[in-house]
């Protein structure tokens, strides 16, 4: 495959890349940083780009969103990957609020938010 | 898309386009700061161009139930905003 | 012309995600991933899931920014 | 916040957030919207009431026995209606074919029950945001007291 | 009609245009938080109003155009609100304003006044 | 050390998952299997079988309506989570 | 449980939400109005606390209706103004600004109407208010100028104009 | 109504909405919290018998939530595997709960107790859920409800050790609720089906079209359950919170909750993924030594410990290397001893853990060299104990011989008998470790900490006299359950 074959199935394809180039992000943010909120907005940005990619696959090209008037015909993009995405981000806001009070705790108990430092107070072990 | 846009529409998008430009700058402001105060301006102008945008091709693609989001946040945006400013002032939020 | 739209969008998703990653202060990348909510509320739009769109802007733009800040102002802002 | 300007421009925008929020729960079923997004909306108006005055207002306004009822009511509303059309002889969570009227389509009372668990979603996810918001905020604070 | 209409439109859209671009400048260039505030308000709430007019124009008289001024009207009540709140925190944590800045106490002059 | 370790992991998953989104179906594409007889019922049939204009509502509380019960048990159980978690002092 | 007094606010701030509902909604098939109806009601009921009282209202008095109006459009045009201003300062290629906080007294009473008047201070000409506390403002200034107009600026004489006919109408 | 006929949907349904109610009742009416409890519990559990019987007469049948039909709703299957699996959570489940009953009381703070039975009821029907759930984006919610769940029940207890545990069992689970997504994406994309019986139609033509999707797919899959279920190298989470924990979560976590995610991925890797792509890729191959370094290194862990409960919970990870080495073999007789062996596991470690409970709740000793000579002073548990631990080591006449002998003859089967000699030297290592336990316990003098342990009530002890029978009972007359299983095993083999 040549390179302009490559960019051009990469331009059709856009919002995958994107979404895999923002998965990579946030995953290296998650594993990387050391400080637990900046884990959990990298864990958000991670939950948002698979999103991102699950709605894409629900695109069709001219579709307009899945809301019907009685009478009118439309090309409708496919409803299904946004319905279940719906349910992703409430997952993924149930997740966060239940990470940040575990980090509140954490930091009650150990004075640090920092996972290498509370792994060094415990002793041993990684994060 | 599966229609021609018309002339105002493309101008809608073109508009839309600048304000995406202009967002970016927004963002270097928010990322360099100086203080937190500058940052909080930045998100709240962030904000307000959002809603523009999303006003704009809520027309430029003929779907006019997006006016709703826009509306949404409009709303939700000034709680946010509230939120950060009180932390900055108090250091607490309650 | 919304290929550029788009395109834009999602280099500026981008940009907010390695700023968030490189964000020394806690909050300015509470901040900048609140902006990133917002552009990413754009995208649901150009997607056509308003549905998705509109819940973003109330929990992403909202209530995840608030619960954020309601941490790092019970712990320790420097990272 | 003691602050006459953001607490005056929030009382007077309160109600409508309220209002907007559960036009959009009651309105899920006819345009983009829906339980959670509305939800969502409310709790963040409470949050916005708690923000502007203080917390002690804002459990005030919604103590927590009254947000933990809210929050079971609502779950139990939607596995209520599942249980419902169990005993109108359909499978659980069925709509039409349990008989539920489905109205004119652009009414707010069609499509049988998705009015009703959209409404008892939002209610729930209402009372969520805004324990999950309260709960975290107020750990600190009861601490002190201690 | 429908030549004016959009004529108006443009321009309208274009000086909202215009005035964003130059909130947005003026968060660059300005010195310090207080100054970049003026720029961002202001030119934001204007440029939101006159961008979210035009589309009204466009829309007509139509539910879309109402919450476009249900729009405007929120922006106009917030945004002075929340630039107001940026700035008395950031006023009251002594977030230092850029160099010549003076401060005057008028309180006095001003009750002579009246 | 372990920076260099995951970078690499990281480049690896990236490459990978690149040659993937260059073959996947483009997007948009009206013929993509995604649009096989799943989401024309929905479409088609959701206005008389469901009554709702809404079509994702319709999925969301007809069709798929045990996805979102599950979605707000996880609401539910997040909260008896972070009750239990900072009610415990 | 207090009890809650209906009186006009009670009803008239119903009406307003009932009147947002129909804007939004934009259908007028009855059941859209019986709901919105009910939710206006039991909104207004549930923020019983936050209406403002007799003693706070001050926007809808009869008489003070057309002075209102006259404010907002001298607002507007103070708005754009405003933009004007700051426009010439910004594209101008040498920032000249001489920025600096006023601290004065405005006689405006009502606290609805000092929100009023501080918002209006942050939309118009080089001025943001900072802080409100009592009847002193906190203002920064972008200019020289725009310090010196704080004091002789129309927006204030119309306030406490509006605020003596409501309490001499009353 | 027929009751009977919507059982597969109210044995997740019931337990779900005594969740709901239980915060009102553990504010008003406290005393009611545990009848609610078991009795939900006791539901599910009879469901589950009636669904075997019932399945075992007339064969697998499925539900439709909402009367619509597959490819548009949610279908529940009713399957040999997914009843056999569903008895196993809700028989073990109650039996661990109605320990707890008592057990909870001094290790909890009274006020939290209730939010306790609210998650304990919520895993419960997640983790039923996942296992007769025939849609892969329901069987994602369920996972997630089960993710926070389970770290609701460690962290529930205020100690530092928890909490941290509790925070690094969520970052992994939602790291792997995340690749699962990711996964489940990637399959959508090219079947268009989320139900498990129409994505197998669909996948041997995607396959041909975008093999690469379908790789990264099925490599997505194997992490992200791989993570949650702790196959070896991703089980960096588990020690700290299978040990921390209080007795009961520790019991359910080790005995159930990790089995549910190896349910999921026989189901998804047999059901699903056609037997030619599973052939092209070295996938089974990978699992089959992740399962074999498990078992050896997971042993090899458990002998350091000194801690009773973390030494149980690496126990964990050598055990869940059994049921992944059944299912990466293969074989009839191989899946045979996977799938029961997450029975026999379930009933053992359970036992195991509570039995350490009770030895907390005793003597509130929990190291292993003070616990030496407890069986002079609290005979019953440490019996139970010692029946836990030969089952684990696989002494005949226990059921951990019998799941352990199905897989060395799968192996065999596949002619691999270097899987069957790992299964001799792992029963070796896993005597290294119980033995002498069981040895210190009754032929030593007892240790100080040990001297006068507090009586256990009645609540405890009934429960372990039960499990320790079951393990015996199932040991002797394997063949109640092996008729199921064998079926289970056909099924997925498609024989």
């Amino acid at each position: 495959m040549s390179i302009t074959e490559i960019v051009l199935r990469l331009h059709a394809n856009s919002y995958y890349f994107f979404a895999i180039l923002l998965f990579i992000i946030g995953f290296h943010t998650m594993l990387t940083h050391n400080n637990l909120i900046k884990k959990v907005i990298g864990m958000n940005i991670m939950d948002t780009a698979i999103f991102l990619l699950f709605v894409a696959i629900g695109y069709v090209r001219g579709g307009r969103s899945p809301i019907l008037e009685p009478g009118v015909d439309h090309v409708f993009i496919n409803p299904l990957p946004t319905a279940l995405i719906l349910t992703g981000i409430v997952v993924a806001v149930s997740v966060t609020a239940y990470a940040l009070s575990l980090i509140i705790k954490l930091y009650k108990h150990y004075g640090t938010i920092d996972a290498e430092e509370i792994m060094r107070i415990r002793g041993g072990g990684s994060l | 898309m599966g229609f021609e846009f018309t002339f105002l529409e493309n101008i809608f998008i073109g508009t839309g386009i600048i304000l995406i430009i202009a967002t970016f700058f927004c963002l270097y402001r928010a990322v360099v700061g100086p203080s937190d105060a500058d940052r909080v301006v930045a998100i709240n102008i962030i904000g307000t161009k959002t809603v523009v945008i999303i006003s704009l091709i809520a027309f430029a693609l003929r779907q006019e139930f997006f006016l709703d989001v826009a509306l949404v946040y409009a709303l939700v945006s000034f709680v946010a905003t509230i939120g950060i400013a009180k932390y900055m002032e108090k250091g607490a939020l309650e | 012309m919304i290929d550029v739209f788009k395109y834009l969008i999602l280099v500026f998703l981008v940009f907010c995600a390695v700023f968030v990653a490189r964000a020394k202060n806690m909050l300015s990348a509470v901040i900048i991933f609140a902006a990133y909510s917002l552009m990413m509320a754009i995208l649901w739009l150009l997607l056509a899931a308003p549905d998705v769109a509109i819940t973003e802007a109330a929990i992403g733009a909202g209530v995840t920014t608030l619960l954020l800040v309601a941490a790092i102002s019970k712990t320790r802002r420097e990272e | 916040m003691e602050d006459t300007i953001v607490r005056y421009v929030s009382r007077i925008i309160l109600p409508f957030v309220q209002l907007y929020g559960l036009y959009v729960v009651l309105h899920g079923h006819l345009s983009p919207g829906g339980g959670f997004s509305g939800g969502t909306i409310i709790g963040a108006s409470m949050i916005l009431y708690a923000l502007s005055f203080n917390l002690a207002a804002g459990s005030k306004k919604l103590s927590h026995d009254v947000s933990s009822i809210l929050e079971s009511t609502g779950a139990l509303i939607f596995a209520g209606m599942g249980l419902i059309s169990l005993l109108l002889g359909a499978n659980f969570l069925a709509n039409r074919i349990a008989g539920f009227p489905l109205g004119t389509p652009g009414n707010i009372f069609s499509s049988g029950s998705i009015v009703i668990i959209t409404f008892g979603v939002g209610i729930k996810v209402a009372s969520t945001m805004i324990t999950l918001f309260f709960s975290l905020i107020e750990e600190e604070h009861s601490h002190e007291h201690h | 009609m429908t030549v004016v209409t959009n004529v108006l439109i443009i321009v309208t859209l274009a000086a909202g245009l215009f005035f964003f671009l130059v909130g947005v400048l003026g968060l660059l260039r300005l010195p310090d938080v207080y100054s970049r505030m003026h720029a961002t308000t202001k030119c934001d709430t204007l440029g939101a109003g006159l961008i979210l007019f035009a589309l009204v124009l466009y829309a007509g008289f139509s539910n879309a155009s109402v919450k476009l001024l249900l729009m405007i009207l929120f922006l106009w009540i917030t945004n002075p609100t929340a630039a107001h709140i940026i700035a008395r925190a950031s006023y009251r944590n002594k977030v230092r304003a850029c160099e010549g800045t003076y401060e005057l106490d008028k309180t006095g002059e001003v009750q002579c006044n009246d | 050390m372990r920076k260099i370790l995951v970078l690499f992991f990281l480049a690896v998953i990236m490459v990978v998952m690149v040659a993937t989104v260059i073959e996947m179906p483009t997007l948009g594409d009206p013929a993509n299997v995604t649009n096989n007889e799943v989401p024309r019922r929905y479409l088609e049939n959701s206005l008389e079988e469901t009554g709702a204009l809404n079509v994702i509502a319709s999925i969301l509380i007809d069709y798929r309506a045990f996805d979102t019960l599950g979605e707000a048990t996880v609401l539910f159980v997040a909260i008896a989570a972070v009750l239990s978690n900072m009610k415990a002092h | 449980m207090k009890k809650i007094e209906k009186d006009t606010t009670f009803w008239l701030t119903a009406g307003v939400l009932f009147l947002f509902w129909i804007l939004i909604t934009g259908r007028f098939h009855w059941q859209h109005l019986l709901v919105g109806a009910a939710c206006s009601y039991a909104i207004t009921l549930f923020n019983y606390d936050l209406l403002l009282k007799p003693a706070e209202r001050s926007l809808y008095h009869k008489k003070t209706f057309w002075k209102w109006v006259v404010y907002f459009c001298v607002l507007v045009v103070a708005i754009f103004k405003s933009n004007w201003d700051v426009a010439k300062i910004v594209l101008n290629p040498k920032i000249d600004i001489s920025p600096g906080f006023i601290k004065y007294r405005a006689r405006v009473r009502k606290p609805l109407n000092r929100v009023i008047l501080a918002n209006s201070i942050t939309l118009t000409p080089g001025t943001l208010t900072v802080e409100l506390e009592g009847d002193i403002y906190v203002v920064h200034a972008l200019t020289r100028g725009n310090a010196e107009d704080v004091s002789e600026w129309g927006m204030i004489d119309r306030l406490v104009e509006i605020e003596e006919v409501e309490r001499n109408g009353v | 109504m027929n009751l009977s006929q919507h059982l597969p949907a109210l044995i997740i349904v019931v337990p779900l909405f005594f969740a709901f109610v239980m915060p009102l009742l553990a504010r008003w009416c406290k005393q009611w919290c545990v009848p609610t409890t078991l009795g939900a519990i006791i539901f599910s559990f009879g469901a589950a018998v009636k669904m075997t019987f019932q399945v075992m007469n007339t064969g697998p049948f499925s539900y439709y939530m909402g009367n619509w039909p597959p490819p548009w709703g949610i279908e529940l299957s009713i399957d040999y595997l997914t009843v056999f699996a569903a008895l196993t959570i809700n028989g073990v489940g109650l039996l661990i709960i109605w320990y707890g009953s008592k057990d909870l009381l001094h290790e909890l703070k009274s006020e939290v107790i209730g939010w306790y039975y609210t998650l304990y009821l919520l895993l419960m029907a997640s983790m039923t859920g996942i296992v007769i759930t025939n849609d892969i984006f329901n069987m994602f919610v369920f996972f997630e409800i089960c993710a926070i769940a389970s770290c609701g029940i460690i962290s529930i207890k205020e100690s530092r050790d928890c909490i941290e545990a509790a925070f690094k069992y969520l970052v992994l689970s939602v790291l792997g609720s995340g690749a699962f997504l990711l996964a489940i994406a990637l399959l959508y994309m090219v079947t268009g089906h989320l139900n498990f019986t129409f994505m197998a139609e669909a996948l041997p033509d995607a396959m041909v079209l975008y093999p690469k999707n379908l790789l990264v797919a099925l490599g997505l899959l194997v992490v992200g359950l791989g993570v949650k279920a702790a196959l070896f190298p991703l089980h960096a989470w588990l020690p700290d919170a299978h040990s921390s924990a209080p007795s009961p979560s520790s019991a359910v976590l080790s005995a159930l909750v990790i089995k549910v995610y190896a349910v999921a991925m026989i189901r998804l890797l047999y059901l699903v993924f056609p037997r030619e792509l599973l052939g092209m890729t070295p996938v089974m191959e990978m699992i089959l030594w992740m399962a074999t370094l498990a078992i050896i290194i997971g042993s090899m862990f458990a002998i350091v410990q000194d801690d009773i409960k973390k030494m149980l919970a690496y126990s964990s990870i050598a055990q869940i290397g059994y049921v992944f080495l059944g299912v990466g073999l293969m074989s009839e007789s191989a899946l045979v001893g996977g799938i029961l062996h997450i029975f026999n596991h379930a009933t053992m470690k359970s036992l195991l853990f509570l039995v350490a409970g009770a030895f907390i709740y005793g003597t509130g000793a929990r190291k292993l060299s003070e616990l030496k000579g407890i069986g002079h002073t609290m005979p019953i548990p440490t019996i139970a104990f010692c029946i836990g631990a030969f089952s684990m080591v696989g002494i005949p006449i226990t059921s951990g011989f019998i799941s352990k002998w199905y897989l060395a003859l799968g192996a065999l089967d596949v002619g691999r008998p270097f899987f069957t000699a790992v299964i001799l030297i792992s029963s070796l290592l896993n005597g290294i470790y119980y033995l002498p336990i069981v040895v210190n316990a009754f032929f030593s003098k007892p240790e100080e900490a040990v001297k006068e342990p507090k009586q256990l009530p009645r609540q405890m002890l009934v429960p372990l006299t039960l499990l320790s029978i079951g393990v015996i009972f199932f040991g002797i007359f394997p063949s109640l359950i092996l008729g199921i299983v064998y079926r289970a095993a056909q099924l997925l083999l498609g024989l």
